[in-house]
């Protein structure tokens, strides 16, 4: 579904991913883990065109994706929930979750209903400005405004950020539902335990490299990632 | 013409005098026409033959230089062209820039005529080396109450004065109030508002109750057009009419307020018809024509206090036959001449308190002299709004 | 933008060569400056002290908008009320000018401190705007005060004559106090811009929580930049009173003088200890090239030429000089590729 | 008390130009964070169009205005499009500076062209009015008045209810992100330029009905414009709306009470009180400020 | 051991949510206090009031035996109370270096020179592993480091209490060990320390006691491990999966 092939990106002239090669296919949910630094948000940048690529290619259900910007890549079916929130902060939440849904032709109230059934939370709080939400409410509504956009593959930077626990657990729950409904997930995490158990696929990027690949249940069992991520010798 | 400035050339070179003017900015109109006035000026001193000083005969050249409407630039300007050792300057456009303009004058040594800058607190400074060829701004309103009292039948009882607050108008307003007071009327309020106010409605509302015979403006136009254009909106209609400093002469008023413009009043510093005439320009009429056919435009005063100034500078020197300032100052003190803009002399303060102002009244979409000469017959009173 | 704004901020280091340089050129200019009346004509004098005003003008609006990054849009309220004690004091009550002037930056501070307290809560825009409107309202309050201040017809330093207090220093005496005033003006920048004053300041700019939770009293460092600006505004305002014999208050509160300081400093480089005065003496002196040159069509001009230096320096002079000196040019293409949308 | 209807009246009326010359400004300033120094020049300009429509093929004046707001809304768009967007992400000073470059050009190519003579457009019923006793209602006033309400109310609907307004919100708030929501910020950002500009041109051609003006005006407009929006609250158009009136009323009272000479400096003291009850202007919404950079 | 903070029925409410609602916790000299709770429980809002930065709606808080209720931010600050801010609040325009050195300007007492605020900024980024990115700008940063800037920023004031809000969010576990193991030296150097997070792990790692809080109140207050075996805290916050894993994996 999506295939990306030596692709090069980075910041005005400094490089900062080399030679990347990643597919995710229908329905299937890939994570991504990596140490600090080492590329991932800007990986997912590179895909929904807010930076790019300086060399290799990003291609979408068959449709090469280089050239476009933001706006043309989210209406090919790929959501982008960026990393630190970035939700409007002076909009309610209703009126982000509503902007998720904006290059929708119809109205989105089943998508919105979803939304506020898989975080009752942000329900009780449609109509308070964005930007005074707590930290982890903030995170559920910018995933759920990913989510109003009935992308085909949606890329979450840092899922479990700043999340209670058991809400980690029941989002982890739901991307199965979400996949289930026919949605692709790409995503970054650190929680990489919980990562690599969801996750069928998985590639462990290292200063702008793919270090490692394979299956979700392979990485978690795999020593150096064990060393390097999970902590335990 | 040519021959005649290779001529003035092979004697000497040209004579040559510096005007710093508004030619863009706030008052940048006003500026251009200044500026216009002193070209006519130098036009058809040349084409008359240049500046004789003593025996030998000058081409007359000017140099503008743009004060963009700020007296502090206006300043500079003067200070430049005394480095360049041009002595004999054309005022500025405005009591403002003429101010800031003749303290470098008089620090400098250099000779200034204005041609604009009315307010009498210029000339009350103590200052030797600026001359005012225009009546000051005392006569802008006084004058309008004199033409009224003179020739208006029924004579008005009451006026209400509404004026803007910076010192010119200040000036005019205060000069409006005394003459009425002396000619026996009774000045029923003075209200101001900011100087560039384009809505009074606070002041006529507060005047309106006071049913004035006359309302007299001192303004400039776009305060002088919506004293007009809102009494018409606020209905108020005095017995005998409105009257205005500076505003009514220009052909924007009439254009922009249309039939509602007409039986105002307006004061002016020339108008075809002011009396006297000099050899270089004739009278005022011969003047006029002139003018219109070197720009294609009727002179409005603007352009003709500009072109008096320059004459006076002209004058000045031939009669002192000498290019010193001190000597030309000395000839300018004792200046006493008639002239197409009506009499040149100077008080001991440098301001031609001998030249009567012209009062205008607009007539059928243009401003007709009605006093103290006549062109036309004034129409008094005016009718209401709603039935021109 | 991030990184483009923030090298503006960086400090040069006094002790490398490059410093070194700079302090020697910086030496010689000087040393020229104080030469120059005896080379230059009178006239060049006059436009060289204007050109020294707009830039003291600038860098003290660079303190409280470039360093505190509240953008003040009525600055020019002390550069008026400046002007005023000066003539007012001298004219009325028949001080001499350097009292005057004296008393003329005390009124600046404290004016700063009155209305600074109320209003630099406000942030950002609404800072812009009070502070616009503050000077506005004085300008119609001078008005309104004629027997203190002439009201709208001005008032004038008697300046010569038997009235006259002081001497009338003439273009070369005010050629040297607008340059001993704009050395001052850099001297503090420069003070400022590495004391630990500054730093507050830069944080309060970027953000204000941020440098509150660090033990910043932001209120008093807003404050006390924004007197500091007051003074110097109000130090150049009383010289320029003098200068100008006659003032009114629609030329001393104009906000055309606001406009003129942001623009400079702007221009220049915000947050930068030359970028005000680069960008006063770049524009003064092309604005009045341009007026010699093109008599009627000299604004249209300048306004064009803004618009392409904005397009094409969106970082500043100072930035875009120091990119020239690191990588031997300045990529304008690159710039506008930055920036765009 | 008849004084003090008219002096009301009047108020309300200058206050609901004031409004619609304002809340484009806010719009610009407010949601997309151009402070737009030439907004004033846009406000000329749109008397200027109305004014030769009306001199050159007889037009009548709110047809006029009309194309008026047409004409600008294109040139807001190319503008914005073609020359703002070109610095929208340097520091806000830059584009402020570019605007000022633009009012530069703009207000000295209209002189040129036009000359500083001072213009108005000349209406058969503008100067009308209807009366009660003594109390008048010019009819050109109530017109702007009516059109300064109508405008505002559309554009206060279209941004929030529309999905088109939201998206201008949300643009102006972050952009980079508003185009990972699949919104054109590009065209957002034109397509807000040119409404403000439309209505500029619109609120010139009631400022030429109803008054004169000439080019140097503009800089006149464009300070109104500031103490409007954010006596308002920047962004908010009901705000520029009620900006406008307050402005206008509290104005008229004090000409009409105190002196007419100290209107402005009331005005603004009202502001700057206004401001310190509440930072935001009278009806801001606090967060409006936030605003996340690239 | 002594008390160095106290709240007293701490209450603060935005319109009629109660986001911090009587809530009276003490923390001891030289311990490590976790905070945890759901989502908007009400913990940022709580050092928010604590700090300063929002004034409570009743309540009151004594610092080191001062009240010091409602006072400036940096009058507490200077106290010496230092804060992080969960969503990362840097200097964006200047380096990482001066960012932390500003910490050391203004903290409480040691008004230092700026030079030597440089110097003192070394240490500290050496100290949270951040040396290495000391001339980058804030912005360039990957989330991780913004983590550790704000740790650092605060750690640059040499306060007596540090309240920390999610500084190990976005760390992987192997960092997070880093940062456990900082803490712990931390409060070695004497340091009282108030964690907020949601990672489990190093809650129970660096606290001597953990206060839960929900929907604003007081839920429960224990030793870590006595808390991680709550029940009502399991419902309300750790989960299931968390409840299993911190029982199987013991403290690390
Ligand atoms: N705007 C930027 N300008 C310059 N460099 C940047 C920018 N954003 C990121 N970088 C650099 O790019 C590299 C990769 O950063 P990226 O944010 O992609 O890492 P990451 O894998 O997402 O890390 P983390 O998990 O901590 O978020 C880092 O070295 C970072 O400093
Ligand atoms: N300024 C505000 N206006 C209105 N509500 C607010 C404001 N600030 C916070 N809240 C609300 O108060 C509650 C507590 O928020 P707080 O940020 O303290 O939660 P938290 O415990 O830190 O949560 P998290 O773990 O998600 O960061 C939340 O429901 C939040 O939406
Ligand atoms: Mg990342
Ligand atoms: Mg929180």
């Amino acid at each position: 579904m999506l295939e990306i092939k030596s692709l090069e990106a980075g910041y005005g002239r400094i490089g900062v991913l080399w030679d990347i090669d990643l597919t995710v296919g229908e329905q299937e949910i890939v994570a991504l883990v990596g140490s600090n630094g080492a590329g991932k948000t800007t990986l997912l940048r590179a895909v929904s065109g807010v930076i790019a690529p300086t060399k290799g290619s990003i291609v979408f259900e068959g449709r090469d994706l280089s050239g476009l910007v933001p706006e043309q890549v989210v209406r090919r079916g790929i959501a982008h929930v960026p990393e630190g929130r970035r939700l409007f902060a002076g909009l309610t939440v209703r009126e982000n979750l509503k902007l998720g849904a904006f290059h929708l032709k119809d109205s989105a109230s089943a998508d919105f209903d979803r939304v506020v059934e898989l975080f009752p939370r942000l329900g009780e709080r449609l109509d308070q400005i964005a930007g005074s939400l707590s930290g982890g409410e903030q995170q559920m509504c910018a995933i759920g405004r990913g989510l109003m956009s009935r992308p085909k593959l949606i890329m979450i930077d840092e899922l479990s950020l700043g999340l209670a626990p058991n809400l980690v657990d029941q989002l982890l729950e739901r991307l199965e539902t979400i996949r289930s409904e026919g949605m692709s997930v790409l995503l970054v995490e650190q929680d990489v335990d919980a990562a690599l158990t969801l996750a069928e696929r998985a590639y462990v990027l290292e200063t702008g490299q793919i270090a490692l690949e394979g299956s979700g249940d392979e990485l978690l069992f795999d020593k150096r990632v064990r060393e390097a991520y999970l902590g335990v010798a | 013409k040519g021959s005649e400035g290779e001529e003035a050339g092979a004697q000497g070179s040209t004579l040559q005098f510096g005007a710093a003017l508004s030619l863009t900015g706030q008052l940048s109109r006003e500026g251009i026409l200044t500026k216009d006035g002193y070209e006519y000026c130098k036009q058809v001193v040349n084409e008359e033959g240049g500046v004789e000083v003593g025996d030998k005969t000058y081409d007359l050249d000017i140099t503008y230089q743009d004060d963009k409407s700020t007296p502090d630039v206006a300043a500079q300007l003067v200070d430049q062209m005394n480095d360049d050792n041009v002595k004999f300057i054309l005022g500025p456009y405005g009591s403002s820039s003429t101010e800031a303009a003749s303290a470098v004058v008089e620090r400098n040594g250099q000779l200034m005529i204005s041609s604009a800058g009315a307010d009498d607190t210029i000339y009350e400074k103590g200052y030797q080396n600026t001359f005012g060829v225009l009546s000051p701004a005392s006569e802008y309103l006084a004058t309008i109450v004199k033409a009224v009292s003179d020739i208006a039948q029924p004579k008005p009882k009451t006026v209400a004065i509404l004026s803007a607050d910076d010192g010119f108008s200040k000036t005019a307003a205060e000069g409006g109030a005394a003459q009425a007071e002396e000619e026996g009327m009774e000045v029923v309020a003075t209200e101001f508002f900011a100087e560039g106010s384009t809505d009074v409605s606070a002041q006529l509302t507060k005047v309106k109750p006071l049913n004035p015979d006359l309302i007299l403006g001192s303004v400039h136009l776009e305060e002088g057009v919506a004293i007009i254009k809102q009494s018409e909106e606020l209905g108020i209609n005095p017995a005998g009419g409105f009257g205005e400093t500076v505003a009514p002469p220009t052909p924007d008023f009439i254009e922009t307020l249309g039939p509602a413009a007409e039986y105002t009043l307006g004061s002016s510093q020339w108008t075809p018809e002011t009396e006297g005439e000099d050899e270089l320009f004739g009278t005022a009429e011969d003047y006029a024509e002139g003018f219109e056919a070197a720009f294609g435009d009727t002179p409005e005063y603007h352009n003709a206090e500009a072109t008096a100034a320059c004459l006076a500078m002209i004058l000045a020197i031939e009669d002192a036959g000498s290019l010193e300032p001190e000597a030309v100052r000395e000839s300018l003190a004792n200046l006493d001449t008639e002239s197409f803009f009506g009499p040149i002399k100077f008080d001991e303060n440098g301001k031609n308190i001998y030249k009567p102002m012209q009062v205008i009244q607009i007539q059928d979409g243009k401003p007709v002299t009605v006093w103290p000469s006549a062109e036309g017959e004034l129409k008094w009173p005016a009718p209401p709004f709603d039935e021109r | 933008m991030a990184e483009s704004a923030a090298r503006s901020t960086r400090i040069p280091q006094p002790s490398s060569p490059a410093g070194w340089i700079l302090v020697g050129l910086g030496a010689a200019g000087f040393a020229y400056l104080l030469y120059a009346p005896v080379l230059l004509l009178e006239s060049f004098l006059r436009t060289l002290g204007g050109v020294f005003m707009f830039a003291t003008l600038a860098l003290a609006w660079n303190i409280i908008g470039g360093f505190a990054g509240y953008a003040s849009f009525g600055n020019v309220v002390f550069f008026g009320l400046g002007g005023y004690t000066v003539a007012t004091l001298m004219a009325k009550a028949g001080w001499t000018f350097w009292p005057a002037l004296v008393v003329a930056g005390a009124v600046g501070v404290l004016f700063a401190v009155l209305m600074g307290l109320p209003i630099l809560r406000l942030r950002g825009h609404y800072f812009a705007i009070a502070t616009l409107s503050v000077a506005e309202g004085m300008r119609e309050i001078v008005v309104n005060m004629p027997s203190l201040t002439g009201g709208g017809a001005g008032i004038t330093i008697p300046a010569v004559g038997l009235e006259a207090t002081t001497s009338y220093p003439g273009n070369t005496g005010f050629y040297y106090f607008f340059l001993i005033l704009l050395l001052v003006a850099l001297a503090v920048t420069w003070r400022v811009s590495r004391s630990r004053f500054g730093y507050s300041l830069r944080a309060i700019h970027q953000d204000e929580d941020s440098a509150a939770a660090l033990g910043i009293n932001t209120t008093r460092a807003k404050v006390a930049a924004f007197a500091l600006s007051g003074l110097l505004t109000a130090l150049t305002g009383a010289i320029y009173a003098f200068q100008q014999v006659t003032i009114y208050p629609n030329r001393l509160f104009s906000i055309e003088f606001t406009v003129l300081m942001v623009v400079m400093a702007v221009i220049g480089g915000t947050g930068t200890i030359f970028g005000p005065v680069v960008g006063a003496v770049g524009l003064q002196f092309l604005s009045e090239y341009l007026r010699q040159n093109y008599l009627e069509l000299h604004t249209v001009l300048f306004g064009a030429i803004i618009i392409l230096a904005v397009i094409f320096l969106p970082n500043g002079i100072v930035e875009s000089a120091r990119e020239l000196r690191s990588t031997k040019r300045i990529r304008f293409l690159d710039n506008v590729k930055a920036n765009r949308l | 008390m008849e004084q003090f209807l008219q002096a009301t009246i009047n108020g309300l009326l200058q206050g609901g130009l004031y409004a619609l010359v304002g809340v484009g400004f806010s719009l610009v300033w407010g949601v997309i964070h151009v402070v737009n120094i030439a907004h004033g020049a846009f406000v000329i300009l749109g008397a200027y169009v109305a004014w030769k429509l009306d001199g050159a093929f007889g037009i009548d004046p709110l047809l006029g205005l009309v194309v008026a707001a047409v004409l600008l809304f294109v040139i807001g768009y190319a503008v914005q499009r073609g020359v703002i967007n070109l610095v929208i992400n340097a520091p806000i000073w830059m584009t402020l500076l570019l605007t000022f470059g633009l009012e530069l050009l703009l207000v000295n190519g209209l002189i040129l062209i036009f000359t500083g003579d001072y213009r108005s457009i000349a209406t058969s019923y503008a100067s009308g009015g209807l009366s009660f006793g003594d109390v008048r209602i010019p009819y050109g006033r109530l017109l702007a008045f009516g059109l300064a309400v109508l405008l505002t109310g559309l554009l206060a609907m279209f941004m929030s209810r529309s999905k088109t307004g939201q998206a201008i919100n949300a643009t102006g708030m972050d952009r980079v992100t508003a185009r990972l929501m699949g919104i054109n910020a590009r065209h957002i950002y034109a397509l807000t330029f040119a409404i403000s500009a439309a209505l500029a041109g619109a609120a010139g051609t009631m400022v030429g009905i109803v008054g004169t003006f000439n080019p140097v005006d503009a800089g006149v407009f464009t300070l109104r414009s500031f103490v409007i929006a954010v006596l308002g609250g920047l962004g908010n158009m009901w705000g520029a709306l009620a900006g406008g009136i307050v402005l206008g009323l509290v104005e008229a009272w004090s000409g009409q009470y105190l002196s007419g000479t100290l209107i402005h400096a009331i005005g603004f003291g009202v502001l700057i009180l206004v401001l310190i009850v509440r930072p935001t202007g009278l009806l801001g919404r606090p967060y409006s400020e936030a605003r996340a950079e690239t | 051991m002594t008390t160095l903070l106290e709240t007293d029925g701490l209450t603060r409410r935005f319109g009629g949510l109660d986001a911090v609602s009587d809530v009276s916790v003490t923390v001891e000299q030289n311990s490590v206090v976790g905070f945890i709770g759901p989502n908007g429980a009400g913990k940022t809002t709580f050092i928010n009031v604590v700090t300063g930065f929002l004034k409570p709606s009743a309540g009151r808080v004594v610092f080191d035996g001062n009240d010091v209720t409602g006072n400036r931010p940096w009058d507490v600050a200077r106290a010496g109370v230092s804060r992080t801010f969960q969503i990362a609040k840097p200097f964006r325009d200047l380096t990482v270096r001066e960012n932390v050195a500003l910490g050391s300007m203004f903290g409480p007492g040691n008004s230092r020179s700026v030079a030597a605020s440089l110097t003192d900024a070394d240490e500290v980024l050496e100290r949270v592993g951040l040396s290495e990115r000391a001339e980058a700008r804030p912005g360039e940063l990957p989330i991780a480091d913004t983590k550790r800037l704000e740790l650092a920023k605060a750690l640059a004031m040499k306060p007596r209490l540090l309240l920390l809000d999610e500084v190990m969010a976005g760390l992987r576990p192997a960092e997070i060990d880093n940062s456990i193991d900082l803490i712990r030296s931390l409060q070695k150097d004497g340091l009282t320390i108030v964690v907020i997070e949601h990672v489990m792990k190093a809650i129970l790692a660096v606290s001597d006691k953990v206060i839960v809080l929900h929907e604003g109140k007081r839920l429960a207050e224990g030793p870590p491990k006595e808390i991680a075996s709550d029940d009502r805290v399991i419902e309300a916050y750790l989960g299931e999966r968390y409840a299993k894993r911190v029982k199987e994996g013991g403290d690390a």
